[in-house]
């Protein structure tokens, strides 16, 4: 690790402002500043978590057969990306502390990199669900859902797979809830089958992963910037207090993908 | 406990209140016309002397203390008092709650009786659209007012085309909203026979303040009779004439003019036979077909310099009907070629516009 | 981590309000009050990354299992679970002000909140709804 | 309460290093030492300006709505206009005034030096808020100017979705003001908590200082709702996602629930100040201690509690499950009962005080009176069965005007002419300042009682037009606004002409015994000259007056025998 003194500008990075008394105070003050913005950050997609389970308890059916649509994997897979992002930023947090701070930038990089992973395979879901037209609310293209499923059923990789066990439980929670019939529905791809008003899955599957999604990116340009001041060596053992800061906000963008991720991929 | 709070709340209106057993209207409230406008009265006159009281008490003492207290030099002293009694406060705390649970336990009563219909109620299906009320009565007929019998229970049944639209009666003190996607109920009890006013009283655009009507309560056993006069408009009256009653029930009216003025759509003056200009540039002759089309499918050929917010009356209309529309608005065009026998035709009903020629 | 003891120490008296340390001690403190970090552990952080990808998996597994209604539950256990660790360990709220983790909390009482009375008016009046009413959209 | 002085040793910079005469207004000049200024005293006079000019704007729009419907039918403007002024008004009123008013403006001015502190906690933050609010303010002007919106304040789907007109535009403003809100509020959180000065506990905190405390608390956990609300609003709108448009399966009332949840606390962001500033004026003006100090101080956090339990009583007939109504109506009377203990403490504050009827005070007396019918109105509205006839008529008009103006504003005039010689070291004419505030008081009610009566008598709110039989209330509430703007710009008149020839205040022209009385009037730009002597802030036995001063001194504290 360099040592603290090497880097001329890093002395005057940490100053206490004139209206704090202590540098503990000050301290203490941007940390309280940040949580209480995270309450506000849970209440913003409270909002939206609320709006999910209306519509998930009252139709149910729209959420078994939506669901199908989206890919598991790809949803598993970004979950573990920003899981790992989140164990890099913490120990970016941890290195800063000590001092380390050629592995604090280290470990920001790879944080950085995590989250364009997670943008990646956010895109490549984007784009599947663009190609054929599942979209949010009026643009989504009940004709080509019946194509789709017709043609593509069987496709593992992409579409929902034929699941017997599913089919019957579907028609089972179908069954015990008694809704009209018009909006029976198996979990299965009988294009005939499909149940009413399944854009408002989608409608709400893109308004919380793009908030969601929003951000990540957020997060990841404080990222760049701690990276940035990290690389012009401005962090040490009495200054971190970005890091730690900017560490809070992306284990918050984390910790909301880790209910987004089974309510809205792994629905049963 | 139940039963105490009960009576007690069932008791203390009538003794405080013996004089509102039915009255015109009041400083306060207009005249009431249904069971339910009692019960609410009471209510709103016991937290009236409530807020009466608890106002001349606040006011009373904060007029006193100022002029018993003035400071007179700028360096006068307050006298010592102390700077809180717990049995005080207690008892300004404990007042407030008690009366906050009477007023709590008065207000369900009333909203309880108020939200859970008689059984046998008579049925009407309301639908609000942008701006005028449709009331559907069970043999299909369909009014612009509302009309109901007295001293029989009316269950509204009401739904929206378009945004929300809110009842209100004030004569009976009902609202409800009405929702586009779903059916929200309300219900009264006429008792004295008259006409009132019903108003919207949910904000839905630039014709929110004309979107009231009436209710006529009548007589008992006149509303059958009422019905079924009302109910066989092409029986009784010529098409042309049954088409202008038409007009207005469906609520053309309220976005074509017959006089000529301006509206949301195109005025009905002059409009049969003459040549329009759609959107996408076409020259079209407005004859029958045309007309049917824009009852029916009002999206397939748009006017130039209207915006398509026309909705479709397709299923809400009957041939018959859509031809007396028709026979209508060649009796309000120059063009409709000499048709003699329309030309005379004259409205029957108040309010369809005299200036029909 | 003699650090950690600091922000629970006593504090006098009149200060004391609200049970908690929050606030204070920054006036009287006797360094000074400077910074007190207090780095976690390497194998603390490595030990729950591993446990989260483990909750992952458990997650997907879980609904392979019909659970019936208790499908959703189980799952939004474990993804408590995981947001708690999360929380107590990445983002450090076990050795913080407990001021913070009071705020964390009530932010989620307060979502629960609004979702509670939400759900429960919208389940109460679902049998006034026109089923799959939605004209503007072509199904 | 009654605890010896402690000093603040190390705050003095030392008034010796101070040019004489110099101040936090006349420290740096130039367009910059303002805009991009860290100090929390300008940041605060900057939004007085900004907020007084949008009350202004809010109020020409509210003189157009009254103008409009001195008759029925077309009198100066057609349904559309109408329904485009009394939106604009509501929302300007309510977003770009009340909302940041008294804590943005006058919070931020007193309140560190209520701490004795030389700033907030993070006053960049603080400019940032600022900042934020012009750009909000900016784009609500645009959205004004590119032709407005008619959907009311409410924004009710699906009217809004589909009605033409600047909708995206209001509603982004919407949420842009709303981060400005929550900026505001974070800070106050963190300063209460982290810059009391040592030995200043909870219990030793002027009110105001509980009060803004409270409303913080509300601005965080209810603002970010609105802020989803209004993002889903929009997409609702620009991509139609179908959450809360009914045309595409979604459900309108959820929208209600949504708006609500936000924007009922949010009436007590408004009045929660309003009630610190009252609690502060009351007792100063009495010269006594305020009655009840606990009490009060836990009425503003149960208050910013309950008032999140109560948002459906805005929704009462709005197809709301019977079962959520009335739970919804029992909690409302909830937020009442803390109401109602404050107005009692104040009363019993006056009881055997000293009292000066100094224009603060009389503004102060005022908002007792209207308040309190403001709020015994709302028992109307929170009983089910009336508010199923009251709901959308003028007497809720009327009950929120009473509130709102008669309440917060008057709040809102009373801290200003208050603290006016403090920001702006200027005295200012009571004898002028009284008639202003007479003549408003008078205005006021001729205004809105005249709407309680047409209200429960069957005129509906947000109409252009109306039948024949409301024209004389209208006609009476008409002419009653015109009193009520003269009296705002009597009162208005008074204020500049202090700014431009008011004699020079001292430094505790009121005997206030709260810690900013002790930096100078204007404080100079770290606040504080000297030591700040810690005292029981409603103790006023340490404080004489001083005919040569004109205003109140400190005795040695320890002197005074009481
Ligand atoms: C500053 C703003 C403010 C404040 C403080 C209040 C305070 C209260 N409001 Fe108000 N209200 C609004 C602003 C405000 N309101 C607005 C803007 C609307 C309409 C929005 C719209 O639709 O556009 C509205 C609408 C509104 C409604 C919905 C009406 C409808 O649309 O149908 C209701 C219903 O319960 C209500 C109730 C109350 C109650 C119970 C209080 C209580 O907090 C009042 C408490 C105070 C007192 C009770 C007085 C003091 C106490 C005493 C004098 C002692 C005696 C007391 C007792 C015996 C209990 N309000
Ligand atoms: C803070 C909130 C606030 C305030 C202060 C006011 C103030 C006023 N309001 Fe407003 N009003 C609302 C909030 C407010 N209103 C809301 C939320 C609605 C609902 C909108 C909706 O339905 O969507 C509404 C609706 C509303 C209506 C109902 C419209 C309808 O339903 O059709 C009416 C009608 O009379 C009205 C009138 C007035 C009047 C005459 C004033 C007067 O008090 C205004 C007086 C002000 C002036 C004349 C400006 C002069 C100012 C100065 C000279 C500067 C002074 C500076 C100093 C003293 C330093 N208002
Ligand atoms: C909400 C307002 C509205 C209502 C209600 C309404 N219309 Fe229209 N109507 C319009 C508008 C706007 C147009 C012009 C745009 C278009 O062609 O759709 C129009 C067009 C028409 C036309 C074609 C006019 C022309 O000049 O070519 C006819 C005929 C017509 N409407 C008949 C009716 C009848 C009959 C009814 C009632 C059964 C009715 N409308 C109800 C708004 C309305
Ligand atoms: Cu319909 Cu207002
Ligand atoms: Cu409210």
């Amino acid at each position: 690790m360099a040592s603290v003194a090497a880097n001329p500008r890093y002395e005057g990075k940490h100053h206490l402002a004139h209206h704090f008394d202590t540098r503990r105070q000050q301290f203490d003050s941007h940390k309280l500043a940040m949580w209480l913005f995270l309450v506000t950050e849970v209440l913003m997609f409270g909002g939206l978590f609320c709006a999910y389970t209306i519509y998930r308890a009252s139709h149910p059916e729209i959420f078994l057969f939506a669901h199908t649509l989206l890919d598991k994997n790809l949803g598993a897979v970004n979950t573990i990306v920003l899981l790992f992002s989140s164990f890099t930023m913490a120990w970016a947090v941890r290195a800063a502390m000590l001092g380390e701070r050629r592995r604090l930038s280290a470990l920001l990089a790879i944080t950085l990199l995590c989250g364009f992973g997670f943008l990646g395979i956010k895109a490549v879901e984007y784009n599947h669900k663009w190609q054929h037209g599942f979209l949010w609310g009026q643009h989504f293209a009940y004709a080509e859902l019946q194509d789709y499923l017709a043609g593509h059923g069987t496709d593992a990789a992409t579409g929902p797979a034929p699941d017997p066990a599913a089919d019957a439980h579907a028609a089972a929670v179908m069954a015990e809830l008694d809704l009209a019939a018009a909006v029976t529905v198996a979990h299965g791809h009988d294009p005939a089958l499909i149940p009413r008003n399944v854009h408002i899955f989608f409608g709400i599957y893109f308004v919380m992963t793009g908030l969601h999604g929003i951000h990540v990116l957020a997060g990841m340009i404080v990222i760049g910037w701690l990276l940035r001041r990290s690389l012009r060596g401005d962090f040490g053992t009495r200054n971190y207090t970005a890091v730690d800061l900017g560490g809070l906000y992306w284990h918050l963008v984390d910790l909301i993908w880790i209910f987004l991720f089974p309510l809205l991929y792994l629905i049963h | 406990m139940d039963n105490a709070a009960h009576r007690l709340t069932g008791l203390l209106p009538a003794v405080c209140f013996p004089f509102l057993a039915q009255l015109p209207d009041t400083f306060w409230m207009p005249s009431q016309a249904s069971t339910t406008a009692r019960e609410v009265d009471v209510v709103f006159y016991l937290i009236y002397w409530i807020s009466v009281v608890f106002f001349a008490l606040i006011v009373g003492l904060m007029t006193w203390f100022v002029v018993r207290y003035r400071r007179r030099r700028p360096h006068d002293a307050a006298q010592p008092a102390p700077a809180h009694s717990t049995s005080l406060e207690i008892t300004w705390t404990a007042i407030p709650v008690i009366v906050s649970v009477l007023l709590f336990i008065v207000g369900f009563k009333s909203y309880m009786n108020m939200v859970t219909p008689p059984r046998g109620a008579y049925e009407i299906a309301v639908t609000g659209q942008k701006w005028n009320w449709l009331f559907t009565y069970p043999n299909g007929h369909i009014s612009n007012e509302l009309h109901v019998p007295v001293d029989r229970p009316v269950l509204l049944t009401m739904t929206s085309e378009d945004v929300i639209h809110s009842l209100w009666i004030p004569a009976f003190r009902v609202k409800m909203d009405v929702v586009p996607g779903r059916y929200n109920r309300t219900w009264f009890e006429a008792h004295t026979p008259g006409t009132y006013p019903l108003l919207c009283t949910e904000y839905c655009g630039v014709g929110h303040a004309d979107m009231l009507t009436t209710v006529t309560v009548h007589p008992s056993g006149r509303f059958d009779t009422w019905l079924e006069a009302a109910s066989n408009l092409f029986d009784t009256l010529p098409p042309a004439e049954a088409g202008a009653l038409l007009a207005r029930r469906l609520g053309c009216v309220a976005c074509h003019s017959v006089d000529g003025a301006g509206g949301i759509g195109p005025s009905f003056v002059d409009l049969y036979g003459s040549t329009v200009a759609t959107r996408d540039g076409k020259q079209l002759l407005a004859d029958e077909n045309y007309i049917r089309r824009s009852i029916v499918d009002p999206m397939a050929e748009l006017v130039a310099g209207y915006d398509p917010v026309m909705p479709t009356y397709a299923g809400r209309i009957k041939d018959q009907e859509i031809t007396g529309i028709i026979a209508y608005l060649k009796s309000l065009s120059r063009h409709a070629g000499g048709d003699a026998e329309l030309e005379t035709a004259a409205p029957a009903e108040p309010g369809v516009p005299t200036e029909v020629r | 981590m003699p650090e950690s003891d600091r922000s629970h120490r006593p504090l006098p008296a009149n200060r004391a309000v609200f049970g908690t340390t929050d606030t204070d001690s920054v006036h009287d403190e006797p360094g000074g009050g400077d910074l007190h970090p207090h780095p976690v552990p390497l194998w603390m952080l490595g030990g729950v990354f591993a446990t989260l990808v483990v909750l992952t998996v458990l997650t997907v597994a879980a609904t392979y299992v019909d659970l019936g209604r208790l499908n959703v539950w189980v799952a939004l256990a474990i993804a408590a679970v995981k947001g708690t660790l999360v929380a107590e360990i990445f983002m450090h709220l076990h050795w913080d002000r407990p001021f913070h983790r009071i705020a964390l909390l009530a932010a989620v009482a307060f979502v629960a909140l609004f979702i509670g009375i939400a759900m429960l008016d919208r389940v109460t009046y679902l049998p006034d709804l026109i089923p799959g009413h939605a004209p503007g959209v072509q199904q | 309460m009654n605890t010896g002085a402690a000093t603040i040793a190390d705050r003095s910079n030392g008034a010796a290093g101070r040019p004489h005469g110099e101040n936090y207004l006349n420290c740096a000049s130039g367009w910059r030492s303002w805009l991009f200024t860290l100090d929390h005293k300008r940041i605060g006079v900057m939004y007085l300006a900004a907020i007084l000019f949008s009350f202004f704007l809010g109020g020409i729009f509210a003189l157009l709505v009254r103008t409009e419907l001195i008759s029925p039918g077309h009198t100066i403007m057609d349904a559309d206009s109408y329904n485009r002024a009394f939106t604009l008004h509501g929302a300007i009123m309510t977003f770009l005034f009340i909302i940041p008013g008294i804590p943005a403006a006058l919070g931020n001015f007193v309140l560190p030096l209520l701490l004795g502190a030389k700033d907030v906690a993070l006053p960049r933050l603080n400019l940032a808020s600022f900042h934020i609010y012009a750009i909000g303010a900016v784009m609500a002007v645009a959205a004004i100017l590119l032709g407005g919106v008619d959907t009311g304040w409410t924004f009710y789907t699906p009217y809004s979705t589909t009605t033409s007109g600047q909708v995206v535009m209001v509603t982004l403003a919407v949420f842009v003001l709303g981060f400005s809100s929550i900026f505001t509020g974070i800070n106050f959180i963190v300063t209460i908590h982290k810059m009391r000065p040592a030995g200043m506990g909870w219990f030793r905190m002027p009110l105001m200082l509980w009060a803004l405390y409270a409303t913080a608390i509300i601005q965080v956990l209810a603002t970010p709702v609105l802020a989803i609300t209004v993002l889903l609003l929009v997409a609702e709108r620009v991509l139609g996602i179908g959450v809360f448009d009914p045309a595409l399966g979604g459900d309108p009332v959820l929208f209600q629930h949504f708006f609500w949840f936000y924007s009922h606390p949010a009436v007590y962001i408004m009045i929660l100040p309003a009630m610190g500033v009252i609690s502060e004026l009351i007792s100063t003006h009495s010269r006594k201690t305020i009655f009840g100090y606990r009490a009060i101080a836990y009425s503003s956090i149960a208050i910013a509690v309950f008032s999140f339990l109560v948002w459906g009583h805005h929704m009462f007939v709005s197809g709301q499950s019977p079962l959520a109504t009335v739970i919804f109506s029992a909690l409302t009377f909830s937020v009442s009962i803390p109401s109602a203990v404050k107005v009692f403490n104040w009363l019993a504050t006056m009881y055997k005080g000293a009292i000066k009827l100094e224009t603060p005070m009389v503004y102060a007396l005022s908002f007792i009176f209207l308040f309190g019918i403001g709020g015994l109105t709302g028992l109307f509205l929170a009983t089910l069965a009336t508010d199923v006839h009251l709901h959308d008529s003028y007497f809720v008009v009327a009950h929120f005007h009473y509130t709102m103006m008669g309440g917060v504003v008057i709040a809102f005039l009373a801290g200003i002419f208050h603290w006016w010689p403090k920001m702006f070291g200027r005295l200012f004419s009571q004898k002028w300042g009284n008639i202003g505030a007479v003549l408003v008081f008078a205005g006021f009610n001729l205004t809105f009682f005249s709407q309680f009566v047409m209200g429960s008598k069957g005129m509906p709110r947000r109409y252009y037009s109306y039948p024949p039989e409301f024209e004389i209330y209208h006609q009476l509430s008409t002419y009653g606004s015109y009193l009520l703007a003269v009296g705002l710009f009597v009162a208005a008149g008074v204020l500049l002409h202090s700014l431009l020839a008011g004699r020079r205040a001292p430094a505790n022209p009121w005997g206030s015994a709260t810690l900013e009385w002790q930096a100078a009037s204007p404080p100079s730009h770290h606040n504080f000259d000297g030591p700040v002597i810690l005292t029981d802030p409603y103790d006023y036995s340490g404080l004489v007056w001083d005919a040569e001063e004109q205003g109140f001194v400190r005795t040695a504290h320890e002197e005074v025998v009481r």
